[in-house]
């Protein structure tokens, strides 16, 4: 009797810290260091060298920026699955304009423009029109991906090698993500396009009649995610120098994933933060690389991947007393 | 008034494969000279498509119409079919119980993800990447990565055969309707659709009902897995979510289906839509229409039925208005007189 | 003889006794050492204003929601329901005021709910069985406005109630709560509602009638208790309805010296928001008003009668199809244009509308602010931003741990100090308040009151749409009273404006 | 609840980590670390996983990591970074394309491990990489020849047949985009065609490869035609498939893979016209294709007819070959002054199933690999110091006679 006492007693206060923001924020990355800890204990060490981790901060970058991007529409309390594809789309169309101008410009401000104006016409399918945002992001999906395919057959579009190093001596990975980054974190954070959009996340209806238009926020949020499919874009030419029909194929997922074990709200609202998508990336490729140093296979990291989110989840969001609403 | 009523939802509801037939008849006569359907062979490949097509939205139907969308669906058919049939094919057993294994593990698959669901409830679709990642891996690890090779077994050929397709298509349809329609689990379906807090208070356990859907619809993706993989003698255990693919590309089938399943009954307007689209990408196909553009066009043509179906109701409330205006001017008239 | 022989019974046929129930809403007491006993073959009337605690009392008998303190017995038995299930299952059937059927399915399968098993016939329900027996209950009832396979969404709200009605019947129950059901209902449904009450006391069986309506209680209940501020004021046998008295011992409240206004000041003649025949697609047709500098406007009547409905559509929330809302001069048609135009509204439906529950506080107060608070360009200013916030809560005194704590860990009041605290830091000067003071006890009401008071003294105007007549008596300048969407009275503040001078024209 | 999940939670980490352990690999003394970026999958990819290490990693002294089923360059690099960190010091990729292998080159000399490539052609963009050390695969010319020699095969009863190909990712085979093999497997037998019938192709053989919409060519015979189906997508070609070998004349299916997966309907086509349809496959030594081989169609013919043999351990044991040798510092002679070499091995061509009764036995233990250990050290510098680039390429000559084979490992 005590005992279940002070069980409950337990559980209620465990609760109480979980639904600190604080925690919230915190748990994410004391969960990276735990697991970089933990394999570097298991490698000997080898998992912490410079090599190792250049290596991770490489590969998270590309879903780093989608995810960044993505927070913007998860604040809003809703999911967008046709980023991934975005993303590609946009890296074909912006490596063809290279190769028909040899203009690392033209190819930029396509890569930009595109993203942007794939992603406003998602806005605008589920603000004008009506449809809901996640049959919107699901029929996008399926469209984009068809369009990429017919776009590029069976053959890929490579670019250039001298311009790839060009960009990669210039660190332009590093500038396009970290701009990108500042950006968003900012507007994210500092100004009333975040705040409105976190509001809108916490109770829509009460943003409209607070004065917040949810239209012209979805739209401003699927835009700023454009402009970060457009930079991924950029970000995997620079990284491989071609793009073909299967090309970061699992995109989507992976950011999805990186921005719950990022410690993102699912439920979006005033509990989101921009950087969860950077620390999530990360924790997705420490988990991949640890893993597959110590000697799984890369098969089983992915069951593994996937009930590190399940837990991530469950620990870290408050149970709802029903079911989750539809839209959710 | 009634009959007519009943012709014409009939009508309503036939005229939609009529035309998407007649439609690329015309294409195909035109352009390439043939027949749309000018065998045996063409009707049997139309019917085992649509069976399939068919059966995944009714899958997909259980979850998707109480407003979820669950992105493991793929990777449970992927699982439960794999799976299964590597069960009957140890067991030395014949084509029906591929089957039945099939249908028997994919309820079980569906059966864990609706409880971890409803013990979690995490939104589905968030949901469904993690489990999904997790159920793309088990075949994957129990098969050694080779999936599942019908190639040569005996037994299965029952599977591919077109009277059995359109046997388990029509056991499937009954299934479904007699479920939705005259079980305790449709009547309930409904209430939750209509509210959730009211079919709670009223009693109804919506956690049991969310389980129960996952399930059903785990069971019907890999009976339709097992069919498509009879046929053609495989199916590879893929990773990375790719296998929501499939699933993904018949939710056309089941939206339409529920729109045209408004005049008649769900089971109905989901056959008749998956038949219709079927008709239609079998039409693309003979036109040489390469496999990347009939994707286009097909996805094209969900999105602008999308718009239609957000917006039907549009021009409805723009006639109400209307008529409230008009009651509005009278009114104003009234009171200038007094 | 007949009433004495009821009393001689009575004793034995004690159907359900409330002894000494208490329950709180946080700070909130919503019922104070409550007392009753319901005997059988009685119709039982239950009145008192808004917030009396009528519905909370219903509720915890009927199993919606536990009692914080006193227990019941029900049958000589303990009576604590864990749900509304259970206590239908045992005999005690409410019907909600909220509606409670679901519209895509059947007027039978509505009736029968979650308990479709009733008519299994195997693994299957027997659709034909459910639809007759349905249709025979109806029938029973001598209901011929609709048939049992009619589809819920083709009714109107009338029958909907109607069918909740049905429903609840269904399991004859012994004690039927009756919550304020009788407004959603016209003559015809009305009649019917009556017929069941007195067919139920036949039977041998027990109601709780809840009710506004003071005639149609005195009618038809053998027994009125009065409930005041969670407080049983009295209880009076079917001889000695007055409606006069009843009247008196409703809103008898002590008007203190502050808690409302005592002065009567005139505002000024300028009008700074004008409807112009507005029409709404449901309940509002030419609907015309007029707001003037530092004057509180009280909107009152029935809940359906359209007055919520003014808020929503002076605000631009809902839709105005013909007519105009002007302040000084602009259309208003969205509610970005109404806060341009620096009007305010807070919403009946405060947890839902007015506030993100999880969010914080802060994030609520500085909603209205990110404007104002701008350093450069859209940075907002964190130090403004705090400035802005810190200065609500201490202005309205809002009782929490600290600003970064989450809405919904605040009580009633302290979330609608929020919700005011946002507005008055945007510094709205026409401000529309559905229902304000809802569900919050009296302490921060009369707080409330002053902050209108003060408002209006610094020529903000206020529109102030309320359930509660004293209310709109106590504070306001004009009172406008609506019926059906229309205005069916307009009293200007005087000493002699009494609440049933303006029930009558309610209903 | 609460206590169900955690419950929950814990069991499935357990059953993963308890997976993960069973496939965790058995770490030996091994001194080279060697990541295998593959493309394939199942049953081929499980076969050739076995070589790797049950024969090729003792004899020469390497422990492998393998990737997931990669698709292009930027899955090559990614695997490629991992593979470093790990410390993996020589890489085998099997992903064809230019770009991957201009990246993986690039990014082998930017880590300092040795790169050896599965491809058909050669990317000479890349040669003088000092870390490249080249390409081994499937002999293009070997190819053509092989299936050359299987539609002569075919065609051989003096009628005039037409033919159905499913050509994968042929297209750009050629210039490095999809897969070389497939490109000239495609052109192989659009050759034996032309030279069996006279024919005369309006578009040149490149053009009709790398058309990427499906569609007839033509070929100047009203009586002999080729349809050819591009894309790698199995259930749309399936489709496409039935249909025209339904209402064409098409009376031989050839598939430059998963052949296996359009049986069905190829045996609805023959059941429904009275047609009988030979098939023709890229096949690898596994049991699927002694299925094949073994079971009949309805007019008693096995279902496969004749069988192009891709053998792809000699491929994997000939690049751990070539990266042994540079690890041990002889990559120069792995190399034909300082630039890279493609190493051609020849595909066997199995026109029966007696044929291949033989060659299913093969490639599956010590005794009977194609190249086994002892094989793999004799072509090693270290062993043999006199050894070249050029001995392996006799290496390879030696072991495209599969009668020769069948005789030494079968005795």
């Amino acid at each position: 009797m005590k005992c279940s006492e002070w069980c409950s007693k337990a559980s209620a206060s465990f609760r109480r810290f979980t639904e600190d923001r604080l925690f919230s924020r915190l748990l994410p990355v004391v969960f990276l260091l735990v697991l970089v800890c933990v394999f570097s204990i298991a490698t000997g060490g080898r998992f912490t060298s410079a090599q190792s981790m250049k290596v991770i901060v490489q590969q998270a970058l590309i879903v780093a920026t989608v995810s960044t991007g993505a927070c913007f529409i998860f604040a809003t309390n809703n999911v967008n699955l046709a980023m991934g594809a975005t993303t590609v789309l946009t890296a074909v169309l912006s490596g063809m304009a290279y190769n028909a101008t040899n203009s690392v410009v033209v190819m930029v401000v396509v890569a930009l423009l595109l993203g942007s104006v794939i992603m406003t016409v998602s806005a605008l399918l589920s603000t004008l029109l009506r449809v809901r945002v996640m049959f919107v992001t699901i029929v996008m999906m399926s469209l984009l991906s068809a369009v990429q395919e017919s776009i590029l057959g069976g053959s890929t579009i490579s670019l250039p090698y001298e311009m790839i190093t060009m960009l990669t001596d210039m660190n332009f990975s590093y500038i396009a993500f970290g701009s990108f980054f500042i950006g968003c974190v900012i507007l994210f954070h500092f100004t009333d396009v975040g705040r409105s959009l976190r509001f809108i996340g916490t109770n829509s209806t009460c943003a409209e009649q607070t004065g917040i238009s949810r239209n012209k926020y979805m739209l401003i949020a699927f835009i700023t995610a454009g402009v970060g499919c457009g930079i991924a874009a950029l970000l995997a030419i620079v990284r491989a120098a071609s793009i073909g029909s299967k090309t970061l194929s699992s995109l989507n997922m992976d950011c999805m994933l990186a921005l719950v074990l990022g410690g993102m709200s699912i439920f979006g609202g005033s509990k989101s933060f921009a950087f969860a998508g950077v620390v999530g990336a990360v924790t997705v490729c420490v988990l991949n690389q640890g893993l597959l140093m110590v000697g799984v296979s890369s098969s089983i990291i992915q069951g593994i991947r996937g009930i590190l989110f399940l837990i991530l989840v469950c620990t870290a969001q408050t149970r709802p007393k029903g079911l989750p609403a539809p839209e959710g | 008034m009634f009959r007519n009523r009943k012709a014409k939802d009939a009508l309503f509801t036939f005229a939609f494969p009529l035309a998407m037939f007649v439609l690329m008849e015309l294409l195909c006569f035109f352009l390439k000279g043939r027949h749309l359907v000018g065998s045996l062979l063409d009707v049997k490949t139309l019917v085992r498509n649509t069976g399939i097509s068919a059966i995944i939205a009714f899958a997909l139907s259980f979850n998707l119409s109480c407003g979820r969308f669950d992105l493991s669906l793929g990777a449970q058919r992927l699982a439960g079919t794999i799976i299964g049939g590597m069960i009957a094919m140890e067991l030395g057993l014949s084509g029906l119980w591929f089957l039945l294994f099939s249908f028997l593990c994919g309820l079980v698959f569906g059966f864990i993800t609706g409880m971890v669901f409803v013990i979690t409830r995490v939104p589905p679709m968030v949901l469904g990447v993690g489990i999904g990642l997790v159920w793309e891996c088990v075949p994957y690890t129990m098969s050694k990565g080779k999936g599942l090779n019908l190639f040569g077994v005996h037994g299965t050929e029952i599977l591919t055969d077109t009277v059995f397709t359109i046997a388990v298509m029509i056991v499937v349809a009954v299934f479904v309707s007699l479920i939705m329609n005259r079980t305790k689990f449709g009547y309930e379906m409904k209430a939750i659709q209509g509210s959730q807090l009211i079919a709670r208070n009223s009693g109804i356990n919506i956690f049991r009902h969310a389980v129960l859907c996952y399930m059903f619809a785990g069971g019907l993706v890999c009976v339709a897995g097992i069919i498509d993989a009879a046929f053609q003698t495989q199916m590879s255990s893929t990773m990375g979510l790719a296998s929501n693919g499939v699933v993904v590309s018949n939710m056309f089938a089941m939206m339409l289906g529920g729109y045209i399943g408004e005049r008649s009954n769900q089971a109905t307007g989901v056959i008749v839509a998956s038949l219709t689209l079927n008709l239609f990408s079998y039409g693309l196909t003979l036109m040489e229409l390469s496999e990347a553009n009939t994707s286009v066009v097909n996805q094209t043509v969900f999105v602008l039925f999308l718009v239609f179906l957000a917006n039907r109701y549009y021009f409805r409330k723009r006639k109400a208005e209307k008529a409230r205006i008009a009651q509005a001017l009278e009114q104003r008239r009234i009171m200038s007189v007094a | 003889m007949t009433s004495n022989g009821m009393e001689c019974s009575a004793a034995n046929d004690v159907l359900l006794e409330v002894k000494n129930i208490y329950k709180n809403f946080g700070v909130t007491i919503a019922l104070k050492d409550v007392s009753f006993s319901l005997e059988r073959g009685k119709v039982y009337g239950l009145i008192g204003e808004n917030g009396s605690g009528k519905s909370t009392v219903s509720s915890i008998i009927a199993g919606m929601q536990p009692a914080s303190q006193g227990h019941m017995v029900y049958k000589n038995e303990e009576w604590n329901p864990s749900t509304m299930l259970v206590a239908q299952e045992k005999g005690i059937g409410m019907i909600v005021q909220e509606s409670g059927t679901i519209p895509n399915i059947s007027v039978a399968e509505n009736i029968f709910l979650g308990h479709e098993r009733l008519f299994s016939k195997g693994l299957f329900v027997d659709r034909k069985a459910m639809t007759q027996k349905a249709q025979e209950l109806l029938d029973s009832f001598g209901i011929s406005m609709f048939k049992a396979s009619d589809r819920t969404s083709h009714l109107d709200m009338q029958m909907r109630k109607i069918i909740e009605i049905v429903k609840c019947l269904y399991w004859n129950p012994d004690l039927l709560i009756v919550d304020e059901t009788s407004t959603a209902l016209s003559l015809e449904g009305r009649e019917f509602l009556y017929s069941v009450l007195d067919r139920l006391r036949k039977e041998n069986k027990c109601v709780l009638f809840i009710s506004h309506d003071l005639n149609e209680m005195m009618e038809h209940c053998d027994n009125l208790t009065v409930l005041r501020d969670g407080v049983i004021i009295g209880t009076l046998e079917k001889k000695e309805y007055e409606p006069n008295v009843i009247r008196k011992m409703m809103v008898g409240r002590e008007i203190k010296g502050d808690y409302y206004r005592s002065d009567m000041d005139a505002c000024s003649d300028e009008v700074v928001l004008k409807a112009d025949c507005i029409t709404t697609l449901e309940k509002l047709l030419c609907f015309s008003l007029e707001l003037h500098k530092g004057e509180i406007l009280g909107i009152g009547g029935l809940s359906d009668c359209g007055m919520h409905d003014v808020g929503r559509a002076l605000f631009g929330i809902e839709k105005v199809l013909d007519g105009e809302v002007k302040v000084r001069g602009c259309t208003i048609s969205s509610p970005q244009d109404a806060i341009a135009n620096r009007m305010a509204y807070v919403s009946k439906n405060r947890d839902t509308e007015s506030l993100g529950l999880s969010a914080t506080i802060f994030e609520n107060i500085a909603s209205t602010g990110y404007r104002v608070n701008r350093w450069f360009a859209n940075i907002v200013s964190g130090r403004k931003e705090n400035a802005y916030v810190d200065n609500q809560i201490h202005e309205l005194s809002i009782k929490c741990a600290g600003k970064h704590y989450a809405v919904n860990t605040l009580s009633g009041g302290n979330k609608q100090k929020v919700v005011f605290g946002k507005w008055v830091a945007s510094n709205a000067d026409i401000l529309v308040l559905d229902c304000p003071t809802r569900g919050i006890d009296v302490g921060v009401k009369a707080s409330m009151y002053k902050l209108f008071y003060e408002m209006k003294k610094s020529d903000k105007a206020i529109i102030l749409i309320s359930e509660e007549l004293p209310e709109l008596i106590g504070l306001c300048d004009r009172v406008i009273i609506m019926k059906d969407g229309r205005i069916s009275h307009e009293a200007f503040r005087t000493e002699g404006l009494t609440e049933h001078g303006l029930i009558d024209y309610m209903i | 609840m609460k206590k169900v999940l955690v419950v929950l939670i814990v069991s499935l980490l357990a059953t993963s980590m308890l997976f993960a352990g069973g496939a965790s690999e058995e770490k030996g003394a091994a001194q080279f670390k060697i990541g295998v970026a593959t493309i394939h999958e199942g049953e081929t990819w499980e076969i050739q996983k076995k070589y790797f290490n049950e024969e090729v990693g003792p004899a020469l002294n390497m422990q492998f990591m393998f990737s997931e089923k990669l698709n292009d360059a930027n899955g090559l690099v990614d695997f490629m970074d991992q593979a470093y960190a790990a410390g993996c010091v020589g890489i085998i990729n099997f992903v064809t394309s230019n770009d991957a292998v201009a990246q993986g080159s690039r990014k082998a000399e930017e880590w300092g491990v040795w790169f050896v490539t599965q491809n058909s052609a050669l990317n000479s963009n890349v040669a003088k990489i000092t870390h490249n050390l080249g390409h081994c695969g499937a002999s293009a010319t070997g190819m053509g020849r092989a299936y050359g020699e299987a539609i002569n095969d075919l065609v051989s009863d003096g009628k005039e047949h037409s033919i159905f190909i499913f050509s994968g990712a042929a297209v750009g085979g050629a210039i490095g985009q999809g897969a070389a093999s497939h490109y000239y497997t495609v052109e192989g037998i659009l050759n034996a065609m032309k030279e069996k019938y006279n024919l005369k192709y309006e578009l040149g053989i490149d053009e009709i490869i790398n058309n990427q919409n499906p569609g007839e060519v033509a070929t100047g015979n009203p009586n002999v035609k080729i349809y050819i189906y591009p894309g790698t997508n199995v259930s749309s070609a399936i489709t496409a498939a039935q249909t025209q070998l339904q209402n064409g004349p098409y009376d031989i299916f050839a598939a430059v893979f998963s052949y296996s997966s359009f049986s069905n309907a190829i045996a609805d086509v023959e059941k429904s016209t009275g047609k009988n349809i030979k098939v023709l496959g890229t096949v690898s030594i596994e049991k699927q294709t002694s299925t094949g081989f073994s079971s009949m169609d309805s007019f008693g013919d096995s279902v496969l007819s004749a069988a192009v043999l891709n053998p792809l351990n000699i491929q994997n044991g000939m690049c751990a070959v070539i990266l042994y040798n540079a690890l041990t510092g002889h990559a120069e002679a792995m190399k034909a002054n300082g630039h890279t070499i493609l190493f051609k091995v020849e595909p066997w061509f199995c026109k029966d199933a007696k044929t291949y009764e033989n060659i299913s036995k093969l490639d599956n233990s010590h005794e009977t690999y194609v190249l086994n250990g002892e094989d793999l050290k004799a072509l090693c510098v270290e062993n043999n110091p006199a050894i070249t680039y050029k001995d392996i390429e006799a290496k390879l000559v030696e072991l495209s006679n599969i009668d020769a084979i069948i005789e030494k490992r079968l005795k």
